[in-house]
């Protein structure tokens, strides 16, 4: 039974696996499914895209029994199967390995198997049956993990190995994975599409969500396309291209080049060497980190998400503490005592827009006048006297700010949770950009924010380079780095494997440095 | 519109709630077999309905202003602080240290000197429970319960054996010189010529009282400790992104916290009873709870909510006193609001956004 | 200090013992599922409270016990539709329920009994009676093991064997059965529980409803066995002290018997010896009643052995925000 | 104008101190057929706003139940020279208060007696409530009571606390009560408000005796109270408010000779006390009352010559 054949076995006799009809789902204000409907053929791999936000993980989970629709019928096999809650998706052979994985930490590996599925009351002979089970399921599909691990002591990798044992644990016909690959090394998810591929083959039916065209168009067998909540097009692998594919998620040509003339890099304003940082659980995340910056030079990062980019933003903006040496401008930073926050960072000459603008960047229930003195509150321009802040001036400030990034609409007062997620980005980029600092720290700066949004923020971006400044730029859009970017360092496990420069590289070359490959063996 | 408006949320939820929570208190009334009708008639005729009522009502009211600002500026920084019990007990002993110690020549001076005192000793009750929260992660609701016990039992060690003058039977301390006592509001308004009926408890502390309301007011809104405050309390990720650090605010939010639960002695300890007793705070600290939560952490509506209470207490006591209702009723109708305007929010404001969500739909 | 005091000292532990380790017990189901109790207080007071008069109107002590369940079991609902419903903030809501139990007891009692809140003296079958363990007579005179047996194993109320073998019954729950496993996942993350399609909120309000059941015990123990009749706030700090024990035992069945021993033992000594000397220094009173708080906050700085609560403990479960 | 009555924290159905005190106004009300205030304090910081609010209304005189009153009435009476005011066990000196301290060294001595004739292990015990002079007095006399009926016999004396949370904590009653049957007493006395009710409660269940206090609590356990010392506040009160608006300023001591103090004799306990018993008490009880025999006042030099608390 080949991969190839599959496609023609979709006869329209045959009743489909999961088929869904008319789906909404709004969650307040937010309509993050409207009347949505597809059909998955028994037996095949089916790809769901579409750009964050567009309402990917709603779908399923609303098909996992997880959330309910507001409308619409979920038919499975051919029978129409409510299915208001995860028992019945269960029942009806539905499994799901969500995005944000669903482990009881402090448990084992059997222990979390078992959960929800455990045979009488009493837990010594599920345990004994699920061991039995997981031993065969191992052998058959290559998933082997320690049955007595506790799970805060595995990798993501095999976090997500136990969320697949557990969906087969309950004999699940029908897979679903949620962004599966985010987390993993390239040969964790080789290996994840070959188990995938392996399930199909006995007969499986597989959803697979994933914002990778690479991932669509080597695994699926057909792909749906959905933007703003709606399913605009469902279409054979084998009959698209990665183009199309993009295009219909975005709803327009895409493939935007920045317009930008060719660096003039001047003395050096950040060294980096051997920097080293560990998270709370102590595992180390930075390994020994060298790299430098000049004046009017954008130094791109690349790599999967997860690989110690975020460390490196978080210890340069003075988030997270490390060992090792920063300095800005030749003077040295402090990266463990008093001088190691925030507050330091930005009187040193250092800006931050953070990777996550909700967790981060911004006080979602503040306005947005609050917003735009977030981190520099401190400012002089900002105080009325020793004592008392001038919110006259913050405001009048936020207005002047508003109205240069064309933050819509141009409401200082309106709180930040109440724009859309391209005007909040454009808040925290104002903010930071208009300080004119010396280094200018960016993560994703346009994850989740729409085309036009996008052009802005990198023409102020490369507007602040233009001006003598340095700029590091941390993005997982590959295609974002290269059109960026003066000079690419890519990361992999807490180490920069090599640097290149735009147009003397290629994706491919790029693809295996982020996989661990390193430059030389390339 | 479609969303639920500020004013709805800030004003019409809380008042929803008091309402309901009055009407099963109204209930309660009826099951034990009196009037409800009645009873509020002398709960409102005698916390009300004189001069005298009005100062036990204000006395009362003085407390709860300084336990609703303590727990609602906590609530700002995302601190429950439930140790106010504790940390006015300690200020009562700063009370006495203050008027105990020195002969003071005028009360302004001792009124300085305890206001001081008072608010450093509240201030240093709460420096434990916020250094071991902010540095060790240990709960801030279970140690500021601890504390409240052991400040009683500090203070009951130090009235038995340490306070308490030779030959006196109950553990209080000694009387405070008379140079210390508090102008009442009968003296006070007296300087103006407004007659106020005497031997009412409701003394100067009122209006250190308000101006700590103002304080506070400015503190929150109008300062940098205040942004980074309400930053902290919204998201301490964010907070330490802007440079923010967790263990500063959370010291300084709960120093500021326990010195308004320390300022409350001032009016119990020295502007009524003029000596320390055993139980002056008698659950002021947890009524702040009550005060802060129907207040929304702002300082009109937690003086609002703290007359509200002061009018409770008081026309409880009368209550008691006219009729066969025990005072216990004012603490059920304390429980209810706590009860809906805290925990059971939700209840109120689901059904309302949805409403008002309806409502913009049907409009546009 | 010789063997019979110290006898007498532990026995008296037992009894003391008895209604922190009910309650502790009762705060575990609770806090393991998730949902953080203070209002472990009130629910006390109130079982106390209806188990008396209860016993005092019918003269049966068996039916008093039912009602102090009954009304322990009321609040814990409401806790639970507060905190579990609609996702309240169960601090505020244990506060609330510790405030109604207190009002409401008195003011119940006022109408009822007219006694200032008290209930009447209880007697005869009205109250839990010692049991007399076989042989208790017999081995007494036996050197040591005579009234170690005799003394301080026999002679408690059904209530007190009840709560001891509740110990060893809650590790078996919880580390044994398809519940216990729930139960304890759903503190440490509910949303694996839920789609592992097991009822999030079911599981929760069992968990309360243990907890009220427990509760329900410890009152009416205090009430109908250890005292003869209820008293406004005869509580007096009890379901407090058992949180603090639940702390202190880390969540875990036969710590909690641990630790509530050892506060039981702390009350016996407090009450029997106004201050302690050591020789070089006098122990007040007061200092030993302080002590299980003390040890808590010690507990929960980390300094010795860190108390991690289950992770998901005091938040409610919100799907869709 | 009604008379009025405010009763301590234990409450006035406290079966001791206060329900004496709630008894006497009863009985004044059944025999004038007047009607009166009554208040209940809840809380150590009320005792003034109830004070004044009473006083106020007009009520004349107010008699309030307990040495606590003492520092707030001290303020309180100047401010309402028009009102009297009596205050029971407890001297305070102002131109319209009645003050009436009871001797209950005496009393405590008769049942001390008692106590040691009743007993068969020649150990007896005292509970204390609020460890205070005043409850020291009680225990002082007891203790000589016992000494002089049996030179032999032990006195295990005990407090229950130090505060006024003492007064009405039964369970801990109970738990000193097993104590010192333990330490082999076999006759308790309770001087300890609404703690007693737990002490007398615990002998009852240990198959010991208790002796009650203030009111006559030999009901409470038939034939397990061997007697109770009689306070009589129920006659205080009765007096004053009999007295009216005309009450007499001025301290007022009770003792044996006023039949201010006294032990009960009812068919409760009547099976427990003998002939023998009966007579050396009463013996003693004329001493005391002709003055041959003088008990020592605790309060009146802060030492005892029969025990050490
Ligand atoms: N639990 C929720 N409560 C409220 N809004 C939600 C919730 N979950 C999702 N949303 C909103 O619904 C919309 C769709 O979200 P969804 O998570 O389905 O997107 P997605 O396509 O999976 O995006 P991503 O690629 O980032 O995972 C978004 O606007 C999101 O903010
Ligand atoms: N939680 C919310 N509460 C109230 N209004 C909201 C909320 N989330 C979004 N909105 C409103 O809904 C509108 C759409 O928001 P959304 O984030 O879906 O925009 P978007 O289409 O993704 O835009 P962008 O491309 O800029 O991200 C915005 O105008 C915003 O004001
Ligand atoms: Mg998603
Ligand atoms: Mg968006």
């Amino acid at each position: 039974m080949g991969g190839a054949d599959i496609s023609g076995r979709q006869s329209s006799a045959a009743p489909f696996a999961i088929e869904l009809r008319g789906i909404s789902k709004a969650f307040g204000p937010v309509q993050a499914n409207k009347d949505i409907s597809i059909q998955v053929a028994k037996g095949s791999i089916h790809g769901i895209i579409g750009e964050n936000g567009a309402g990917k993980s709603t779908l399923m989970s609303i098909l996992y029994g997880f959330y309910k629709a507001d409308a619409g019928e979920i038919v499975i096999d051919g029978k129409v199967t409510p299915i208001p809650d995860s028992q019945s998706a269960i029942r009806a052979g539905i499994g799901m390995v969500f995005q944000h994985f669903k482990l009881v930490q402090n448990f084992t590996v059997l222990e979390n198997v078992i959960l929800g599925a455990e045979e009488g009351g009493i837990l010594a002979r599920s345990l004994a049956r699920a061991r039995k089970v997981l031993a065969d399921l191992a052998r058959e599909y290559e998933l082997d993990v320690d049955p007595d691990a506790l799970i805060e002591d595995l990798s993501v990798g095999h976090q997500q190995r136990v969320e697949i044992l557990k969906a087969l644990y309950r004999q699940a016909d029908i897979l679903i994975l949620d962004e599966p690959t985010g987390v993993l090394t390239p040969a964790e998810a080789d290996h994840l599409f070959r188990i995938l591929k392996g399930l199909r083959d006995q007969g499986k039916t597989i959803i697979l969500i994933t914002h990778k065209l690479r991932e669509i168009m080597e695994t699926t067998d057909t792909v749906s396309v959905m933007r703003r909540g709606t399913m605009v097009a469902t279409v054979r692998t084998a009959e698209t291209s990665p183009e199309e594919l993009a295009e219909l998620m975005v709803g327009r040509k895409v493939l935007l080049q920045v317009e930008k003339a060719p660096a003039t890099p001047g003395k050096t304003v950040l060294e980096v060497e051997n920097l080293r940082v560990r998270d709370t659980q102590g595992v180390e995340r930075l390994k020994g980190i060298n790299l430098t910056i000049r004046a009017g030079e954008i130094l791109g990062i690349a790599g999967v998400a997860g690989n110690g980019q975020s460390e490196l933003l978080e210890v340069l903006g003075g988030i997270a503490r490390g060992i090792g040496t920063i300095r800005l401008n030749g003077r040295e930073l402090d990266l463990t005592g008093r001088h190691s926050d925030g507050q330091s960072r930005r009187a040193d000459g250092i800006a931050h827009v953070p990777e996550d603008r909700q967790v981060l960047g911004l006080i979602m229930d503040f306005t947005a006048w609050e917003n735009v003195a977030f981190g520099y509150h401190h400012a002089p321009e900002y105080q009325k006297s020793a004592l008392l802040m001038d919110n006259d001036a913050i405001r009048a400030d936020c207005e002047k700010k508003m109205a240069t990034f064309d933050v819509r609409p141009p409401i200082p007062t309106l709180a930040a949770k109440n724009f859309s997620g391209g005007n909040q980005q454009k808040i925290v980029v104002a903010r930071e950009i208009e300080r004119n600092p010396d280094l200018l720290l960016v993560g994703q700066p346009t994850r989740g924010v729409d085309i036009g949004a996008i052009e802005f923020i990198h023409k102020q971006i490369v507007a602040l380079r233009d001006a003598g400044k340095a700029v590091l730029l941390v993005s997982v859009e590959l295609d974002e780095i290269m059109s960026l970017a003066d000079r690419i360092a890519v990361m992999f496990d807490g180490r920069i494997m090599g640097e290149r420069l735009p147009d003397q590289t290629n994706e491919r070359e790029l693809g295996l440095l982020m996989a661990g490959v390193s430059g030389e063996a390339a | 519109m479609g969303r639920m408006p500020k004013w709805a949320d800030a004003v019409l939820v809380p008042l929803l709630s008091l309402i309901i929570a009055f009407v099963i208190s109204g209930l309660v009334i009826l099951a034990i077999g009196e009037d409800p009708v009645e009873a509020l008639k002398i709960m409102v005729t005698g916390a009300l309905g004189s001069t005298y009522g009005w100062g036990y009502t204000l006395y009362y009211a003085t407390n709860f202003i300084f336990t609703g600002l303590a727990v609602a500026i906590a609530f700002h920084a995302g601190l429950f602080n439930i140790g106010g019990e504790g940390q006015a007990t300690l200020g009562g002993l700063g009370v006495a240290v203050a008027c105990l110690m020195l002969p003071w020549p005028h009360w302004s001076l001792a009124l300085l000197a305890s206001v001081v005192l008072s608010a450093a000793f509240g201030a240093a009750w709460a420096a434990a429970p916020a250094w071991l929260q902010a540095k060790r992660g240990s709960h801030i609701v279970i140690t500021t319960i601890m504390f409240n016990f052991i400040a009683a039992a500090l203070l009951n060690y130090l009235l038995v054996n340490v306070m308490r003058p030779r030959g006196q039977m109950d553990p209080a301390s000694a009387r405070f010189p008379a140079e210390t006592n508090l102008p009442d509001l009968h003296q006070m308004l007296g300087w103006f010529g407004i007659p106020f009926a005497k031997g009412t408890p409701a003394n100067v502390s009122l209006f250190v009282a308000l101006i700590a309301c103002v304080a506070v007011w400015a503190i929150i809104w109008r300062t940098r400790l205040g942004y980074e405050i309400r930053s902290f309390g919204k998201s301490e990720k964010a907070a330490i992104y802007a440079g923010i650090s967790p263990v500063r605010i959370t010291m300084y939010a709960m120093l500021i916290s326990g010195a308004l639960s320390g300022l409350m002695a001032v009016n119990t300890v020295q502007g009524e009873a003029n000596r320390l007793l055993l139980n002056s705070v008698e659950g002021a600290g947890f009524i702040g709870i009550a005060v802060a939560l129907m207040g929304r952490s702002h300082p009109v509506g937690v003086f609002f909510a703290a007359l509200l209470f002061g009018f409770l207490y008081q026309g409880g006591a009368e209550l008691a006193l006219w009729t066969k209702i025990p005072r216990e009723l004012i603490t059920v109708i304390q429980a209810l609001v706590i009860l809906f305007t805290g925990a059971l929010d939700d209840m109120v404001r689901v059904p309302l956004k949805r409403l008002f969500l309806a409502s913009g739909r049907g409009g546009q | 200090m010789d063997f019979a005091t110290i006898i007498q000292i532990l026995d008296s532990t037992v009894r003391l013992a008895t209604p922190l380790l009910l309650a502790c017990l009762a705060g575990l189901y609770s806090e393991r599922s998730g949902v953080f109790d203070i209002g472990l207080e009130g629910k006390m007071l109130i079982a106390a409270f209806a188990s008396a008069a209860a016993a005092a109107a019918t003269g049966s002590v068996w039916l008093g016990l039912l009602a102090g369940i009954f009304a322990s079991l009321m609040l814990a609902g409401l806790h639970g539709l507060a905190s579990i419903t609609f996702r309240g903030n169960q601090l505020i809501s244990g506060v609330a329920i510790n405030f109604l139990a207190s009002g409401l007891t008195v003011l119940l009692g006022q109408k009822w009994f007219g006694l200032g809140g008290r209930t009447p003296s209880l007697e005869g079958a009205a109250r839990f009676e010692p049991i007399t363990l076989p042989f208790a007579g017999s081995i007494a005179p036996v050197p040591v093991l005579g009234p170690i047996y005799s003394e301080l194993i026999s002679g408690h109320s059904i209530l007190v064997y009840v709560a001891i073998a509740l110990v060893p019954a809650s590790a078996w729950l919880l580390y044994r059965t398809r519940f216990g496993l729930r139960l304890r996942a759903v503190g440490e993350n509910p949303a694996a529980v839920d789609t592992a399609g097991v009822s999030v909120t079911g599981i929760r309000y069992a968990a309360v409803a243990i907890t009220g059941i427990l509760c329900g015990l410890a009152g009416a123990y205090l009430s109908t066995a250890l005292a003869a009749g209820f008293g406004r706030e005869m509580t007096a700090g009890k379901g407090f002290i058992a949180l603090a024990a639940l702390i202190f035992a880390k969540w875990r069945p036969w710590y909690a018997l641990a630790a509530c021993m050892l506060f039981g033992l702390l009350e016996a000594v407090s009450i029997r010896y106004q201050s302690i000397d050591l020789g070089f220094v006098m122990i007040p009173v007061q200092f030993t009643q302080a002590l299980p708080y003390i040890l808590t906050v010690v507990i929960l700085a980390g300094f010795i052995g860190k108390a991690v609560p289950p992770r998901a403990g005091g938040e409610p479960y919100v799907k869709e925000r | 104008a009604d008379p009025a009555i405010i009763f301590d924290l234990g409450g006035k159905f406290d079966k001791s101190f206060n329900e004496a005190a709630f008894n006497g106004a009863e009985k004044w009300a059944k025999e004038t057929g007047g009607s009166y205030k009554e208040l209940e304090m809840q809380s150590e910081a009320q005792r003034e706003q109830a004070l004044r609010r009473l006083a106020e209304s007009g009520a004349n005189p107010v008699v309030m139940t307990g040495f606590a009153f003492g520092d707030v009435l001290n303020t309180v009476a100047p401010d309402f020279p028009d009102t009297k005011f009596a205050i029971i066990d407890m001297v305070v000196e102002q131109p319209n208060v009645k003050s009436v301290v009871f001797s209950e060294h005496e009393g405590s001595y008769l049942v001390g007696m008692m106590a040691a004739l009743a007993s068969k292990t020649g150990t007896v015990g005292f509970i204390g409530g609020m460890d205070i002079p005043l409850i020291r007095k009680f225990g002082c006399g007891y203790a000589q009571g016992a000494k002089a009926a049996n030179p032999n016999a032990t006195v295990i004396l005990n407090m229950t606390g130090t505060t006024p949370a003492a007064w009405n904590d039964p369970v801990k009653g109970a738990e000193l009560a097993k104590a010192q049957k333990s330490q082999g007493a076999d006759v308790i006395y309770a001087a300890a408000g609404g703690t007693g009710i737990g002490v007398l409660q615990a002998a009852a269940d240990e198959g010991i005796l208790s002796i009650g206090v203030d009111s006559n609590q030999n009901h409470l356990h038939p034939g397990k109270v061997l007697t109770s010392m009689l306070k009589r506040v129920d006659v205080a009160v009765y007096e004053a408010f009999k007295e009216g608006t005309d009450l007499k300023p001025g301290i007022n001591v009770l003792g044996l000779k006023e039949d201010g103090v006294g032990y009960a004799l009812d068919e409760n306990n009547a099976p427990l006390v003998t002939d023998e018993m009966k007579a050396a008490v009463d013996a003693a009880a004329e001493k005391i009352k002709s003055g041959e025999l003088v008990v020592h006042d605790y309060m009146s030099d802060d030492t005892c010559p029969a025990a050490n608390f």
